[in-house]
């Protein structure tokens, strides 16, 4: 399956779910606070990390809490 | 000193700090505790370029409220985006709305901005926009039912204090949410001249970020902002051209000259 | 912050309080205690005028170091008698040194100071004149013996602020005793500025005592003088025409627009 | 015995010393603290109070403190 | 001192003169020949309420450009009709585009403003639209195809002169278009700074229609407005903070001091 | 615009030219030529260093009245010596009297200045002193019987413009004598302003001198001083916070929005 | 005929011209110059006027130049 | 004859004149135009230039034009 994260062309198992990418991505950001996820333009809330799965071409933003402003 | 009331709560602290441009996340933390600020503001970057987990652990342990804003986004679609992420992120409805026009002034996009902050108080957002210094805009935006202005005095990071005094007068008058006045703060008195003007808060990053010594800088600023506010509040004396004796002239002796 | 070294002496404040022009007593003893200030000024009147010893009581329960004034004289000659007699009353070898050259501005006059201030350095005096914004003339006085200079910002009591900031800087930079800044400041942010400009320490009386509020506007000002202390020391940012991002731009989410 | 106190023309007994004069002119200012006195532009300190007598035609200046500057 | 190009023409003053205000038609007259004016601005209104004929017969005999404007227009769509009205009663494809927010500050709605400025310039209008000092709005407007912008230095009529040089300054940088500073002059050191700082002309009414002696006013702008490009054009010395002295040391006779 | 009657006389122009700083004999010929000065500058060296007889030469021809000066004098024994050789020199009884206190700021001497003044009326000059913007060193001078005084406006050569505007309208209030604005001119309008604080003429050098191009500059002054001078006799605008509309509202269309 | 002219309701003749209503309206104004027409919002070019005739119940803006801006 | 030129001392030969002086010293000068003279602090008038010899030990100023402030 490939996909796009964070503007990168990414080859990942089927069936990955957000979680699962979330913690691959960023281990120490596990508890999932200051973080978020998008896929193609669509925020997807903590509380459905677990049961939503990615799929083939999707575009998919994992975005996390830095300093700024 | 009242407190701040924005967004429907009330906050001891009228200065808001941004967390950008330290140069270290100690730095950081020892500014913010020496500033007093409550909120303070944070962005969201790609997770490869985020510090991992160390911002939000730095700064919840001090029991902050963290503001987060849309810095970086040039149209109202993108900033409307990053606010969404933003809610999820950190379980708030609270935004820095920022829709910035032009990298070399940072100045906001007027009619990019205008549609992202009808968007996001559509959907609930308490939405702060940065704004430019500009009376009209300012107004549309509390109209589209902004929990506040946030009128610039100057660039970001240019540290050149309130170019415009006039124009931020007339949005004090005019407005009837607060008026945080965001950027162009580069010293103490900068921040004191903005409150005098009648501002509510005064939000600023740079200008202790990357002061010789933040943790001063910062100290200055708390200092400062109170300085101001008291001021405002205490009514000044009128501006004159000649001077008014503060020793009277009754009973001066006369020696033989 | 450290403290202020005046006249051989530490000072923990900044600020030197006048007591002219209050409108009461009470209003002055609760202003000079919001202010913080350890010093505070005092005039010589005759008798039939000064009131019945009720200054000195006021002032005197509160361990305050009482600093004579030589406010009214227009002659060296009348400047120094005037020294001399608060000498005797006061007990002290202070004296705020004004001579000043017109009633309406109440600028010093250059000669007639510099004649003063020689003569009563020469008496032993700790002399602390009130001087124009002139460099050579705070030069002058330096080299006399004077123990700080004390350049006006803007007329007295006419509340403009520091109308020349660059003379004042030069002051500074090229003075080896303390600078403090008499004189012109109308509302906190002017006495913020000051102390940013490198001044040692502002005094000031009617900015507080004819404010609306005077016990609120003395509390500004010490926060004021602390908050300008302190982004002196801290080291502020340049000021640079164009913005500066506080936020990195790198790690910016790329939504398709 | 003629003298001048504080720009006034005044008739004062003869030999009143200047203790006697600030008594009168200040009661309230008895210890002398924030009062001075000078005779002819000479400043009279507070240890000769007592022992200096007045004379006819001198000019007396009796200042004290006020609020100022 | 060249020519200033303007919607495809030359014009040999840089000086666009407004009519309103003045207290006769022939004190505007002799103002507008004083001031060596080719262009001046009119307005359309109601004919119950214009003067009947006599503007037109006045401008026009001195062979004037009539440059009409939207003044009162709160809206794109009663902007864009107005400009309409202006195209078939001065026979011009010019237009002053005023959309102005409020009337208190008459600043310029920048979201009517663009508006407006899109649809005109799409039926072949020369558009000519006053603006805030927006450094981002100016290029929005300069991107739609207005043959200027006009950012005010000031509020229309208040005299104020140019309150935030900085971004005059930064408008001019970015324009490839003409940059004409519209409203706020209040006398003729405004106009000569507004020019210093790159402008390519100045537009004003007020300072000359209610100076005490307009003629003379206008004459005092001809000659400003020429001091400041010329200076402009010439490079002016750098600012410092000590002295530079004009007169060599070298050859100082040295007397016995 | 009428003459500007200084020592005595009437002079067509309200601008004095220095003759210092310029890259070329031929350049301040030109530059003298273009600023339309009557009076012009010059100082005295030992003829080791003096250019043999080129200056005088070059400005005799002509027919400007050549003013000699006391630069680089500290004492007023230097100043007198050096008035009087000058007298013998040029055949003149006019001095434009510097006595400075400093090398780094070139400020005047106010003691020295007092005596160079008093001693050289006393010998018939015509003075005209350079002074500090020090409101009662102005009046002493011209108490002295001194034809003119001559505050700066900045530091020589630091272009630095008008710092304290306050004071040069407090000195022109108080003056019977002309008020010339010596010193601290940048650009065109610096000068313009002086001339709108109602001096009576302008005193510059450097900033025509070391212009990237000094014969525009001096007609950028030329054209400066006129206007400002105009603009003092014709009656400014009164500055206003909010806008005051130049274009009537009664009859403005009603669309149907 | 029941118009509105600048917004005051007027009675007109029937079938008046647009060039007629100017003439009425304002008399110094006749060659047009600085002189523009609105008809519901719609300009009446100078060339028409003559043959444009008023509608009852239209809207009618007649302007003309005055000192602005 | 030692003389003090301009803060130079200098060797000159008895009697000359102050004319004969300034001639030597600024040949383009010779009109005396823009040109003046001191001898130990007094100026000396165009008029006496001839007639006035210079001494022993003198300290005499030269100056002349030159631009300047």
């Amino acid at each position: 399956m490939r996909v796009l994260v964070n503007g990168e062309a990414r080859e990942l198992p089927d069936a990955i779910s957000v979680a699962e990418l979330v913690a691959g991505e960023a281990p120490g950001l596990g508890d999932g606070r200051g973080v978020a996820v998008a896929i193609d333009e669509q925020v997807v809330p903590h509380s459905a990390w677990d049961a939503t799965k990615l799929q083939d071409g999707q575009r998919i933003e994992v975005l996390a809490a830095m300093q700024g402003g | 000193m009242g407190d701040l009331e924005l967004g429907g709560r009330s906050w001891g602290s009228r200065l808001i700090m941004g967390t950008g441009g330290f140069r270290s996340l100690r730095s950081m933390e020892e500014a913010i505790a020496a500033s007093g600020a409550e909120i303070v503001t944070v962005a969201l970057r790609r997770v490869e370029v985020a510090a991992s987990g160390s911002v939000i652990g730095s700064l919840r342990g001090a029991e902050r409220f963290l503001l987060p804003n849309t810095a970086g986004c040039y149209t109202a679609h993108d900033a409307v985006l990053t606010a969404r992420m933003a809610r999820e992120a950190f379980a708030t409805d609270w935004v820095k709305l920022e829709v910035i026009g032009d990298d070399r002034t940072l100045f906001p996009d007027p009619t990019e901005l205008l549609d992202a902050a009808e968007t996001l108080v559509g959907e609930g957002f308490v939405v702060l926009p940065y704004t430019n210094d500009d009376p009209i805009l300012a107004r549309r935006l509390e109209e589209l039912g902004c929990a506040a202005v946030m009128p610039l005095g100057a660039p970001i990071g240019s540290g050149m204090g309130i170019r415009n005094p006039y124009n931020l007068r007339i949005i004090v008058e005019q407005a009837s949410v607060p008026v945080i006045c965001d950027a162009g703060v580069g010293t103490a008195s900068d921040a004191a001249i903005a409150m005098e003007l009648g501002c509510d808060g005064v939000l600023l990053a740079s200008a202790v970020a990357r002061a010789r010594d933040p943790v001063k800088m910062a100290a200055a600023m708390r200092a400062a902002i109170e300085a101001g506010r008291l001021a405002f509040e205490a009514g000044r004396i009128p501006r004159k051209l000649h001077a008014e004796a503060s020793t009277p002239v009754e009973g001066t002796p006369e020696w033989s000259s």
